[in-house]
């Protein structure tokens, strides 16, 4: 096993499938010239050449219009966003055009195409720069949607999101591209739709996903320390939902907490809860709590930053609410 | 010093041109026969969907083509093998034009199983991909970018087919056919966008909707190659187009086409068009293609009333059977609505 | 008190608050000499001029922006989309300008604009033209967003949010703008943030909002027959939600049912339900169920947008269920 | 026939223009050493932010003026009282040159409670409402069509307001921009669009982000006036800026101005700009508009060096003492997260 950077797993994701199929290319802004903003595309545009690399222009409706329709004729795009935040202006594009033309052509097109880059808060980027959007798209059916938070992760999930016919929104990380992780040295490919147990446990199942992962396990750390043992599930699929691994856990442990980067008003986290109080009524003996952004647009002074964003501290809180302690 | 702008705006309100007798505007017996039962099927076909519109038997938007057929017919014409047609949701002409049985046109609109997607899409969703007519989009510009994608996968590819992308006056003004054009300008790709300018977008003529009358001096900022007059005739249309098409084939870079139009019934069934006068509508009726090419027949090929009777009740019985299949039709069985919505892996 | 259609409703709202305040205009495409695509805005060009009811081109990111712009100057712009579904193109402006605005300028700037439309699944317009925009507005931190079902609401909550300072997203309703309704004579405004118990019950709580209050209304009755009595909230205010009305009716009847015309994940009908589990779980004598669109998008054919819309059975289906009938 | 487009693409290299000794580029005395002191007020205050940032005292990304700071003191001296300036994220230098107090403008990239907002928005989103500074917008491209609100309401109600709207080269490929463009260019709004064209969006040179090198092509589309120079001096910018503000203003109609400028830092501080190699810098530093400023007080002027070392020192205190407020302010109130979300009715 390697000890890589989620950036370079990234990296080696699209380039081995480059390798492998020559209908799969990249677009974005600055991902050839300049190797990526966040260098996840570090030596591609060398390797692989300006037809298969693309800089393009600010549009981001103008180039992911043109994977989409790229996708229908067979190509495999990898459309980069800088950062989620600039899909705002594409959002028509995801919402109607890549989620739908499956199902409005009745299956005459599929539109194999990706669109990644990183989500959710990084650090003192202020209001516009630090949002997460999987509300936006995890509500939408046509799309799959994934969240990764290890380099082991990044790669396994990506590659596959690649070879997928169907259109896939995938979340990465600002904060975390520069964390390592192993990384095997023969292919793999993780599957599409399962969730990943990152910590078992058998008090309480704390869910989450991207930049949550690392915050829900340094939580669940700090509970251990009181003997509450949490079991941690990285969704790492967001849509379709593995609702029976949640589910699992949660009649097991009977207490869950959900975990993540973004807006507490509904989205996944509300999903989650909504499929747990549903699914596992009488298994639950405490509400389901959340831990999350407060519900406001992130403010850019780091003392206002750190008191909106998920804290381990946070996740402890809640943690103990839910099982009781003090 | 502050130069004026290149193209003054000057009056908004275009006249039809009155093409006289100018018979080089016209083809061969054959050609013009041709043409005029091609434009009245998509006509009929309309007539009739208007009709099952009335009775209750469609619903939802229904866009009519009627005025505009000229520009569908010379299309189909000019279309090889690997070219294809991206266009928005006034599209019934193309499907009938290309190819597409009539009888799944209708069923479409009727949201019957056998129509030409399923039922699942209705008027503004028409896709038959085998018949090169790639949709079929019901957001304003948002198939321009798309349509830009198809000529950067040929191009990508290294295949000789060239996009056409059909978009209204009232799409001009989005930022999506903005972004669009400047793609295909800047990596030059072998696209012709053709703006059907009816000079209305639903009751907005175009003096309310862009800032210019003629659309194509945009095509300058774009380094696009650019083409602008009435259709007043297929066979003009399909030489001018075809110009166009060649430029984009030949050259692989994109070609702004603006085509002066007029559609004669109102934006959807649910329009009565009040902002436009009598006088006005019954001026572009004197420059209806298909009346034109019909008076062409008469009076330099000499063919009878009779012969004109004889194509129309053809074409009649035609759009007869494909309501008839359309109204026998199953709807989609309740299972399709789970289908085609993600590929199964 | 009149009997009018919520079309007039509104209408009649917009007109008032225009000859009340001269700040106030309308834009949109076909909202003046075509007297608004559904006719809500009839006669108010002939009576208020061209300066102040502006039929726009198709560019919605543009006039969005506009508004936008005009509102921070102190204008009270409203803004229709033809429908909402033509809001995705311009997204990023509410997202992130009329949202964020207020704050990112620390108070320097507010934004008192209206956008509204028509929202959600007409009659057999297709997947791209039938969608529900509010979970991706209620999501957002900065906006209010407002639903209507009577022309009473239409109307009082119309002007309230007009005279409001912040961004309102006002959701109207294409399936109910004939449906008539009693207005008082007089003026009158309604409270932002107030939900309405459209039919008072004990057995079992239904929140809805927008052209779920019908169908909410029709399932009450087929439940009365049945001896089951359910209570109706209206949510009518989505952002900011009347949570306290919510949960007093819950911890009355300790059973709800969350019914609405969207699709399910996320979204307005997950936070009421993670909402009451979180505050009123001890109450709960079953798990809170939703009743909406089925996870497609929707389907043109009759037959089949029949069968993916909630109805007033599948309704009654699920009181049944939360009550433990049959 | 398909016409060529009308400004054919050509090289897309743009060099620097080598002024030479154009005396009637420079003002008065007076004029060129207030100028002077201005841009220089702005490039010292972003050095010190880049070692502040260096330091680890600011956060977050932080764009440089460093080289175009002759268009923000140019602009200074032609806004009228109802005039606003709308921007994007490269703003300091506006706020600097408008009158904002460098200590505020300089707590805020340190997050602090006595910032220009509050701490709350950081260097991409300055807003000085009272110094005429309306924005601060980090979306690329997502202020033009609120610029052009801002212009409409001037126009709405009868004010001779005219709105200056700055953006980068880089956001004329966007899809808000051409709406803007496109309703400002309708309505007739009092609006000048000026793009500052610093020849790089990022890595990316113009020749791979629009497909013409002169983006005043584009004018005519939107029915814009249109002007267009490379930004050498303080006077020159004045003259050709003043007379698009006038003709915005007394005639009521959207002028589109093209900057070519350049940026000596790289697009952020975590920008090593290795897509441009040192000639290409070295070649622009010769027209670099505040050196040539120097130069002109000195040969034209007979300033000392011992003058031009005052002044420097000048605003070297003025900014450190800028850096000494921000780091002794105080960081913002904790509940001052929840301020400004709503407006409390
Ligand atoms: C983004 C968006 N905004 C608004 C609409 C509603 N709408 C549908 S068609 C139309 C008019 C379009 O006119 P034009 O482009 O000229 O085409 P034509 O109908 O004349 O063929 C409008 C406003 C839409 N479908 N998409
Ligand atoms: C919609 C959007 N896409 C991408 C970005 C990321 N981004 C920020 S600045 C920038 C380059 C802009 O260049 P230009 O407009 O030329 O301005 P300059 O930096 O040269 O002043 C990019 C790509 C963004 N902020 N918004
Ligand atoms: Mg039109
Ligand atoms: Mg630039």
């Amino acid at each position: 096993m390697a000890l890589i950077q989620i950036r370079h797993a990234i990296r080696d994701a699209i380039a081995e499938e480059m390798a492998r199929d020559e209908r799969v290319f990249l677009m974005g802004e600055e991902v050839g010239h300049y190797n990526g903003a966040y260098k996840c595309s570090e030596g591609l545009l060398e390797r692989f050449g300006e037809r298969r690399v693309l800089d393009t222009p600010i549009a981001e409706t103008g180039f992911a219009g043109v994977g989409i329709g790229a996708a229908m004729c067979g190509l495999r795009p990898i459309v980069e966003f800088m950062t989620f935040n600039f899909s705002a202006v594409a959002f028509d594009q995801i919402l109607n055009n890549a989620a739908k033309i499956r199902h409005m052509t009745n299956g005459q097109f599929s539109v194999p195409i990706v669109f990644r880059g990183p989500n959710a808060a990084a650090h003192m980027l202020g209001s516009t720069h630090s949002q997460a959007f999987e509300p936006f798209y995890a509500h939408v059916p046509g799309l799959i949607v994934i969240a990764v938070a290890t380099a082991y992760d990044a790669k396994g999930l990506l590659k596959s999101a690649i070879r997928d016919e169907n259109p896939v929104v995938f979340l990465e990380s600002e904060l975390m591209y520069s964390v390592k992780g192993e990384v095997p040295e023969e292919e793999y490919l993780i599957p599409i739709g399962k969730a990943d147990i990152k910590r078992p446990g058998k008090d309480v199942t704390v869910i989450t996903w991207g930049q949550g992962v690392p915050v829900a396990l340094r939580s669940a750390e700090l509970a251990a320390a009181e003997g509450i043992d949490a079991e941690v599930i990285d969704l790492r699929t967001l849509r379709p939902m593995d609702t029976e691994a949640v589910l699992t856990s949660v009649r097991k442990t009977n207490r869950a907490v959900v975990l993540f980067h973004g807006w507490p008003y509904g989205g996944v986290g509300c999903e989650v809860i909504a499929q747990i109080q549903e699914q596992a009524f009488d298994d639950l003996d405490a509400p389901v709590l959340r831990v999350c952004y407060e519900d406001v647009p992130m403010p850019y002074a780091e003392n206002l930053e750190n008191l909106v964003l998920p804290t381990a501290e946070r996740g402890l809180a809640a943690i103990r609410a839910v099982t009781y302690r003090r | 010093m502050v130069l004026p702008c290149a193209g003054p705006m000057t009056s908004h309100a275009s006249e039809p041109v009155a093409p006289g007798d100018d018979n080089a505007h016209f083809g061969s017996k054959e050609d013009n026969l041709r043409w005029y039962r091609e434009m009245l099927r998509i006509r009929r076909f309309e007539e009739s969907a208007a009709q099952a519109y009335t009775r209750g038997k469609i619903s939802g938007f229904l866009h009519l083509y009627i005025g505009q057929e000229a520009i569908a017919v010379a299309t189909k014409e000019l279309l090889q093998p690997h070219d294809q047609v991206v266009a928005a949701y006034r599209t019934h002409g193309f499907a009938i034009a290309f190819g597409s049985a009539p009888g799944a046109c209708m069923a479409e609109l009727y949201g019957k199983a056998t129509g030409l997607v399923g039922g699942i899409g209705g008027s503004m969703h028409f896709f038959d991909r085998k018949h090169q007519l790639w949709g079929g989009y019901a957001i304003v510009g948002n198939h321009v970018p798309v349509a830009a994608g198809h000529a950067f996968a040929a191009k990508y590819r290294g295949e000789s087919g060239v996009t056409l992308c059909f978009l209204g006056d009232g799409a001009v003004a989005i930022g999506p056919t903005h972004e669009g054009w400047t793609l295909a300008g800047l990596w030059k790709l072998p696209i012709v966008y053709v703006v059907e300018n009816n000079l209305y977008s639903m009751g907005t003529p175009l003096s309310r909707s862009i800032p210019v009358e003629d659309i194509t001096l945009k095509a300058a900022g774009y380094n696009m190659a650019r083409e602008r007059f009435q259709v007043t005739s297929v066979a003009e249309t399909k030489a001018r187009l075809g110009e166009a098409m060649r430029l984009a084939r030949e050259e692989s870079r994109p070609v702004l086409v603006e085509l002066i139009t007029y559609r004669f019934r109102g934006h959807s069934m649910s329009d009565p068009g009040k902002y436009r006068d009598k006088d006005e509508v019954e001026a572009w009726r004197r420059s209806d293609p298909m009346e034109r090419t019909m008076q062409a027949l008469r009076r330099l090929h000499g063919i009878s009333e009779e012969e004109l009777e004889a194509i129309d009740e053809e074409v009649i019985a035609e759009m007869d059977e494909a309501v008839r299949f359309a109204e026998e039709s199953p709807a989609p069985a309740p299972e399709a609505r789970f289908h085609n919505i993600l590929a199964e892996s």
